[in-house]
């Protein structure tokens, strides 16, 4: 299982904050997660096809090409506008 | 005989995310008390603006990701002081509804010299407001809420390091 | 219907130079209160220093020229002030003699933006070491004194602005 | 009557805080002032040969051609050290 968290304008976008997704055998990455979520409707797959989406795999920023194992915690948000 | 408060470990880094409003003198003597090789010494506060382009602001909301924001800040405070040599580095970054004139977010640190000072503040600054998980919506008088978008130039900013 | 004080005129620009210590959180709140339209605030300080390259101090003593150092002073600010646009400037430098780890100079400036921020403050910083009229003498352990030399680094600080 | 001010290092040099100067009918200028003073000692004039000196007219800096005239306050002191 990998917990899934969505932040700020992207988790409005989805309309959920938090979501668990079993992850299919053949998905070991960041790519192939982002594909699983997209196929849960059109609200995710507009959200997570933002080109300035930024992604976290266990709170470190993360690319399409990192690895995702089960258990993992992966966040996906905007780019960020602290300070 | 050392009091319980005076036997407490000060750390070089210290950092909050927090709700509650921050108060500079406090942090900085605290900052100042952790710096005895220091000559310089660097207070940046962040205030909630009371205007943007479209006009009248009555206040902002800061969200974040709470597992990842202190460690994030984390490293970019441990990367400061790596490269400038810094001796010690403060970072409190406040969360939820701000008013206007509110202070947001206070960087300060310390160093042998004003340069290492000056830059490693402002390094922080620029890290900070690229990489930390903050975001602001800004909240207009008429009570609308908006999200804030990221700024070009502050990616440009932490490029220059 | 207003008081005393919230009548009193609040300057844009403070400046003060005395024996006596200050405390940045009074200033820094004083400097905020002068800065409505700011989004950064940026306070530096300077601090003695307890050894030199020849080894451990006691302190130091500050020489001024009195009639000329405000002076000096505020024409700094005010070339910081319309360089960068800044809204408030606060500078208080202290004078006479000083121990290891005294605060000696307070620079404090606001503006719209943190790069403004920054490099107000910084600028006031080098044009202070180089141009206004103060003179640093070092206190030795043993009780000896000796008049400090001007830094090259000091002045090439001041040539890049 | 010119007053002449000496500060810091200059000053223990010359082994004098202040001093009154009276201009002769030929010197209007800083240069000419210096020469003035240097020849009231050995003191003087060595203190008042160091290349990095500096000069300030009524509180303000100046350089060897800057007017003189009676009444004017006069410093000389060393490269500055504060902050």
């Amino acid at each position: 299982m990998i917990k899934v968290l969505f932040f700020a304008r992207i988790r409005d976008q989805v309309g959920c904050a938090e979501l668990d997704v079993e992850l299919p055998d053949m998905v070991d990455n960041i790519d192939g997660l982002t594909g699983v979520i997209k196929a849960q409707g059109a609200a995710f797959e507009e959200a997570l096809s933002d080109p300035n989406l930024l992604i976290a795999v266990n709170q470190e920023m993360a690319g399409g090409q990192t690895t995702v194992e089960d258990g993992d915690e992966i966040a996906y948000f905007p780019p960020v506008t602290g300070g | 005989m050392p009091t319980e408060t005076e036997k407490a470990p000060s750390s070089a880094i210290q950092i909050r995310v927090e709700p509650r409003d921050f108060e500079l003198g406090v942090e900085y003597e605290s900052l100042r008390r952790r710096s005895s090789a220091s000559g310089a010494i660097v207070a940046f506060t962040g205030l909630v603006r009371d205007f943007n382009a479209a006009g009248s602001l009555a206040g902002i909301i800061l969200e974040h990701y709470p597992a990842m924001t202190i460690k994030s800040l984390y490293a970019i405070a441990e990367q400061a002081m790596a490269k400038w040599q810094l001796e010690a580095v403060t970072i409190v970054h406040r969360v939820g509804r701000l008013e206007s004139h509110d202070q947001i977010v206070l960087v300060g640190v310390s160093a042998r010299h004003r340069d290492a000072a000056f830059d490693g503040a402002r390094f922080i600054m620029d890290y900070l407001k690229t990489e930390a998980p903050f975001w602001k919506k800004e909240v207009s008088e008429a009570g609308g809420e908006e999200w804030v978008d990221a700024k070009d130039s502050d990616q440009r900013a932490r490029d220059r390091w």
